[in-house]
């Protein structure tokens, strides 16, 4: 790791560890932490935290792999699936961000004839990633509409490419987030459906883990983080002013479109039962061979 | 017949000969990665018994070919050469045209700098705004892609010819059409080539990168859909598959040069 | 046919040409010569166009050179940068022939009819590159002739190839000139062969370069090896060429000679 | 006659600022997905005073020019060593054949695993990709050295070594360096690439990540803007040194034109 | 000194030399003439080592050419693609003394030297392309002077220089050779430059080349441009060497003359 690791001396804390390498994703999912930060909750704790963006749930994995982070915010279905294929041992350490409604939707463009989910069978359908978060919920509310999706019509794109594909038919459907939504709808694309209903209702989608190894070797200072940014979290859940005045600070979205974009939850605690939701899904549309314990990557909160 | 033979015979231990560095290098391979035993190195041996049973456990009628193989090669191999031979034309005409035209140089050089300083993955969103339909846009990604070392090393040969033989050229009054032809493109030729060769392998690459941004098929997207399920045996397939392809083309390469440029190997050889 | 006056030419402030006035009438055959350096080659290649001269007058059929005239051939004193290395020798000859129209065949029939005469019959499917140095000189004669131009220039064409065949090459040029009515301006620096070749010679002065003498050579238009060279006239001229060159001052009959 | 030619740059860019502007006028493409040309000039001015942005272009041009500086270290002696020996590059010839045509998207994830420090990563990703010009064109540049001139050194009783760096050097070192500006520009793609797939702290590619986020594709192409001009900088300051260094060889062949 | 045995080249299936023999002696200088494409510059490569004979044997100082031979220095017939045309004249000139262990400003002064006793006391600042056709041929010729090889290997030295200068260089081999006792073969078409400049002249036959004759110079030791040329021993050598490579027989004293 190239963050530097001190000793118990520093701040007279006991940390292990006082810096801490976190990798984030420019979208709302990770506003807390720089919540966190903006409030000064990491230093009161004696931490130092520097974010450093990575380019997605797999790379996060593989940055922890290399160790050139110490935590990442990841997709809990990307990284039970790296768990899953064997690729490393990971621990949650926090939640971050979960469904909500609004958030999470499949849209068509404006004089699309797709009405319905149902409609959606053997239609292409853009996901930002493979096997992600997006693309479950997706086939999710397909099964519930009663049409089976295939694998090969998933298409990945990138969101900022979404409304493109949209518009010169590369796809006929696109699984979108903020503040894409609100752009594709300013151009009169439609929401077919929302992905968080019926089963995924209030799914869990994001939170901050690290390897196993980790978390065992700075116990304190993982500690340390999950109180900071615990702080955070709980602000930002019953406040969603916070969130809009920080996501102009850490992402491009400007603070018009902050304003007017659906969020997600930002849950409290990590709670087991609810990443169970999450492995259950997985192994009933087939992401999962193996099976998964949800208690066994969770770092447990401290005891406070 | 059997002098055939023996000759056969011979010129295939020399070709082995040549080869021996690869199985060397598999073995150096094999037991560094068993002694790592790290699940993103997967060793050489997983690796072709993965590629074998995705790609080559066809029947026998499709040379072995799978039809997956059939589906991911055929289409991504036309794009490839669709794109490379329209970036060489591409290339060598536009390279031709400024290594000739020290004016024309003046005025486009900064757009040329400029070009090849983007990276072709951002461009490919655009070019798919602009070009609508999967195959042009993806066929524009490559040729942006590969085009710059063509034009370059056409700009440098058609600049390097030898003074004497232009004079030569204007002396007996020949054609703009017949001194490209029969002089600065003979000339130049031999540093075209070692553009074209570049630009092979790169198309590979922009293959790759036009399938991940823009299609739903091919190698590219085999790679990038084996990466996001942390499925490392098939990752390193796809990888391992663009090596041997890189190769084969190279080889098929060396081959059309060997002939163009029969002339300059003579030339050029000290005993 | 070719009229320059006063030609000047330097390269950066180097001054090579200093003035050079001369003028060729049409079919005549002017051998040129000089010390070495002192400015033939660039002479020759501001009469073909190829560079721009600093200052002076090159009148071409009466019109000024401002660009590569036509009908114009030149042997290079460098052939071997001249013969294009991708190309046999029977290409390098036919080549230019396409400006003159001829098919395929045709061109091929001259090309090798060309070579056969400077004595290369066989090489025709040579590369330069597998050519001694002689008979790569030749070859670049062979396609100047073969394209029949109405100017040739020739700077040290014979410079390379055995004396034997030098004599040969000589008495090809000549026939040609006078079959062919070419006009042609010949470098050398083998004092026998200006004379023996020339109807008149052209002495140049050490760098930067003036007209030193224009001799007149009255040999009579056919001209043989050996008797040729064997008349006093042959010999005193020989002589009086080899004197300029050496730096002597021109004798009186010279002189008036001179336009 | 250096300010006629930097006119003439200025002329044709301009041109082709007011033909896309033209283009994005005319409606012909969605100006949601291709912004106007000035929309993307205003965004690049406003870029320079961005003080974040100004870092992340430190940060990008420090890795370019340290991979570029590494790339000339490695694959010119590589080229050299495999120029002269046909033997030996007949021997790796399947090797790089078969690593050349590996692409970054592919080499970086692996490259994270290996490297825990960035500027690490982006050296080694620049290293990998950009050497092949050099290689390449090293290798042909001194296929193409006039056997004469090696001989005549050989006739001097000088070693190979002496012939290969008194001879086959210069003369084949005008195409090697065509190869390192092709490498250069090949370099700034991978380090923004670099940057883009493997995330980072500093970095245009980060820049362009965040922008991605927002749903600015003024400010992405804006970003990349930058990059194509830091590409026109670099390449004219190469341009420069091969005009000094290879005075010879320009005024050998450029005299005809 | 030098020993040649039999022998024969052959480019491909092209036989070029057909078993050619000959010996020179330390510090002879001998000239050797022929036809062009006959394989003077292939039997001057052998020598050098720079391609290996198909067959037969040269022995240099009694030891076999297997490598290029130490000490040695060439003046190629192709000069202008034999200088590099990065480095000045005078640069060219001293690369090879860097072999002599000489210093920067040692190596500069020698080089300079040369340059002015080939007549370019001016020009060592040039480079190649800077220069006339002469001039380089000039330049080379320093080059191979300055080195002081004990074998120098001269093809058509003077092919490009004007009559002055070809004897100046004439003369200047000769001391050369004298002073520092140097072996010299020196291929020219110049058949009285043969005979001037030879202790020994070799006449090759047309192609495939053999040794029509071996003809021994008893012209003595100090030879003067216009003395020597009009001694009758010249005029009669003269005429020999030019019978025979017009490819006539040798009269009985030559015969008698070889060995
Ligand atoms: N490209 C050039 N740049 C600078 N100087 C040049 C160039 N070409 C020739 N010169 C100079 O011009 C002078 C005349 O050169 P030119 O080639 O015309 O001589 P020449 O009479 O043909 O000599 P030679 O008989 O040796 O071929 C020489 O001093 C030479 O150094
Ligand atoms: N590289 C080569 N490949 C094939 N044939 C060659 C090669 N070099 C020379 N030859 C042939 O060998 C013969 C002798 O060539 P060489 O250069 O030795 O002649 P030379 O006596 O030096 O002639 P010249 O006086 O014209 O220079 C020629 O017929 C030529 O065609
Ligand atoms: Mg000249
Ligand atoms: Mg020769």
């Amino acid at each position: 790791s190239n963050s530097e690791t001190t000793s118990s001396s520093a701040g007279g804390t006991g940390l292990e560890k006082t810096t801490l390498v976190v990798g984030t994703i420019p979208v709302p999912d990770s506003a807390p932490l720089q919540v966190a930060i903006d409030r000064g909750f990491f230093k009161d704790e004696g931490l130092e935290v520097k974010p450093e963006v990575v380019a997605g749930g797999a790379v996060g994995v593989q940055k922890l792999l290399g160790g050139s982070i110490d935590l990442t915010l990841g997709a809990y279905i990307g990284t039970f699936l790296a768990q899953d294929k064997g690729a490393g041992k990971f621990k949650y350490v926090a939640d971050s961000y979960g469904a909500a409604p609004g958030a999470f939707v499949i849209m068509v463009k404006k004089d699309s004839p797709i009405k319905t989910v149902a409609d959606l069978k053997g239609k292409k359908i853009a996901v930002n990633t493979f096997q992600s978060v997006m693309q479950l919920t997706a086939e999710v509310q397909m099964k519930v509409a009663g049409v089976a999706a295939t694998p090969d019509q998933f298409v990945e794109k990138p969101f900022p490419d979404m409304p493109a594909a949209l518009e010169n038919g590369q796809v006929d459907a696109a699984a979108m987030v903020e503040p894409f939504i609100t752009v594709e709808s300013k151009a009169g694309g439609r929401i077919i459906t929302d992905e968080m209903t019926g089963p995924t209702e209030d799914l869990p989608v994001a939170g901050w883990f690290t390897t196993e190894d980790t978390a065992n070797k700075y116990p304190k200072t993982m500690a340390a983080f999950q109180r900071a940014l615990g702080k955070a979290q709980e602000l930002v859940a019953n406040d969603r002013k916070i969130v809009e005045e920080t996501l102009p600070k850490y992402t491009k979205i400007d603070a018009a479109t902050a304003a007017v974009i659906s969020l997600g939850s930002y849950p409290t605690s990590l709670s087991e039962t609810r990443l169970q939701r999450v492995i259950d899904l997985m192994k009933e549309y087939g992401y999962l061979k193996t099976d998964l314990d949800a208690k066994s990557m969770i770092l447990p909160p401290p005891a406070s | 017949m059997t002098h055939v033979a023996t000759h056969s015979v011979r010129s295939v231990i020399r070709a082995l000969g040549r080869l021996w560095l690869v199985p060397v290098t598999l073995v150096v391979w094999e037991i560094a990665t068993r002694s790592a035993a790290q699940p993103f190195f997967p060793p050489p041996s997983a690796i072709l018994a993965r590629m074998h049973e995705i790609w080559f456990s066809g029947p026998a009628s499709h040379l072995l070919l799978t039809d997956k193989a059939l589906d991911d090669f055929g289409p991504s191999l036309a794009r490839l050469f669709g794109g490379w031979l329209a970036a060489a034309a591409l290339g060598v005409l536009i390279g031709t045209a400024i290594g000739c035209s020290s004016r024309l140089a003046d005025y486009l050089d900064p757009l040329i700098e400029l070009g090849r300083a983007v990276p072709p993955p951002l461009l490919v969103p655009f070019f798919l705004a602009l070009l609508k339909l999967g195959t042009p846009a993806q066929l524009a990604t490559i040729v942006f892609g590969v085009i710059w070392p063509i034009l370059l090393n056409t700009i440098d040969g058609t600049r390097g010819v030898d003074r004497q033989h232009l004079e030569t050229a204007r002396i007996f009054g020949f054609s703009t059409a017949q001194r490209l032809r029969q002089v600065i493109l003979p000339a130049a030729m031999p540093k075209i080539f070692a553009g074209l060769r570049l630009a092979l392998s790169l198309a590979l690459i922009l293959l790759v990168i036009a399938e991940i941004f823009g299609g739903t098929g091919g190698i590219g997207y085999q790679l990038l859909y084996a990466q996001r399920s942390y499925l490392y045996p098939d990752m390193w397939g796809c990888l391992v598959m663009l090596g041997l392809l890189g190769y084969l083309l190279n080889s098929a390469f060396l081959l059309l040069e060997r002939r163009v440029l029969a002339w300059h190997r003579g030339a050029r050889q000290t005993n | 046919m070719l009229e320059i006056t006063e030609l000047v030419h330097s390269y950066g402030s180097h001054r090579v040409l200093d003035g050079v006035s001369l003028s060729v009438a049409e079919g005549e055959l002017v051998s040129v010569v000089g010390p070495s350096g002192c400015g033939k080659s660039t002479l020759l290649r501001s009469i073909a166009g190829l560079i721009r001269p600093s200052g002076g007058q090159i009148l071409l059929g009466g019109r000024p050179v401002d660009q590569i005239p036509d009908n114009l051939a030149i042997v290079f004193q460098d052939y071997s940068r001249s013969l294009f290395p991708w190309m046999t020798a029977a290409n390098n000859v036919a080549l230019p022939l396409r400006r003159r129209g001829l098919d395929r065949r045709r061109r091929r029939e001259a090309a090798m009819a060309a070579l056969d005469q400077v004595g290369l019959a066989d090489a025709g499917g040579k590369y330069p590159w597998e050519m001694s140095g002689g008979m790569q000189q030749r070859v670049s004669i062979a396609r100047a002739l073969a394209y029949r131009p109405s100017l040739l220039l020739m700077d040290e064409p014979f410079g390379s190839v055995d004396a034997q065949t030098r004599e040969d090459l000589e008495d090809l040029v000549l026939r040609v000139c006078a079959h062919h009515g070419m006009t042609i301006l010949l470098i050398t620096h083998d004092i026998d062969e200006s004379v023996y070749v020339g109807d008149r010679v052209i002495v140049l002065t050490r760098s930067p370069a003036r007209v030193s003498a224009d001799l007149k050579v009255d040999l009579g238009a056919s001209r043989d090896q050996i008797a040729t060279r064997q008349l006093d006239e042959f010999v005193r001229l020989r002589a009086e060429v080899g004197r300029l060159v050496r730096g002597g001052s021109t004798t009186a009959t010279t002189v008036l000679e001179q336009h | 006659m250096n300010h006629v030619r930097v006119l003439r740059g200025v002329v044709g860019a301009a041109g082709f600022a007011v033909a896309v502007e033209a283009v994005g006028l005319s409606g012909l493409v969605d100006e949601r997905f291709l912004p106007r040309m000035s929309t993307i000039l205003v965004g690049a001015a406003g870029l320079i005073v961005d003080p974040e942005f100004l870092a992340d272009v430190v940060a990008t041009l420090t890795a370019w020019a340290l991979g570029l500086l590494l790339t000339v270290a490695v694959a010119v002696p590589a080229g050299l060593t495999l120029g002269a020996l046909p033997a030996a590059e007949r021997a790796v010839r399947p090797l790089i054949e078969f690593l050349r045509p590996i692409p970054s998207v592919a080499i970086i994830p692996l490259a994270i695993l290996l490297f825990s420090d960035n500027l690490h990563l982006k050296l080694a990703v620049i290293v990998y990709a950009s050497s092949w010009p050099v290689l390449i064109n090293a290798i042909y540049g001194l296929r193409d050295v006039d056997p004469l001139a090696k001989e005549t050194l050989r006739g001097f009783g000088f070693g190979p070594m002496s012939v290969l760096a008194r001879v086959a050097l210069p003369s084949a070192a005008p195409f090697i360096a065509t190869g390192v500006r092709v490498a250069s520009g090949i370099a700034i793609i991978l380090t923004v690439s670099a940057e883009l797939l493997a995330g980072g702290s500093e970095g245009i590619g980060i820049f362009i990540t965040e922008a991605a986020g927002g749903n600015r594709i003024d400010l992405m192409l804006a970003a990349t803007l930058w990059a194509g001009l830091f590409g026109v900088l670099s390449n004219a300051v190469l341009v420069a040194v091969e005009r000094r260094l290879f005075r010879w060889h320009h005024a050998r062949s450029e005299a005809a034109r």
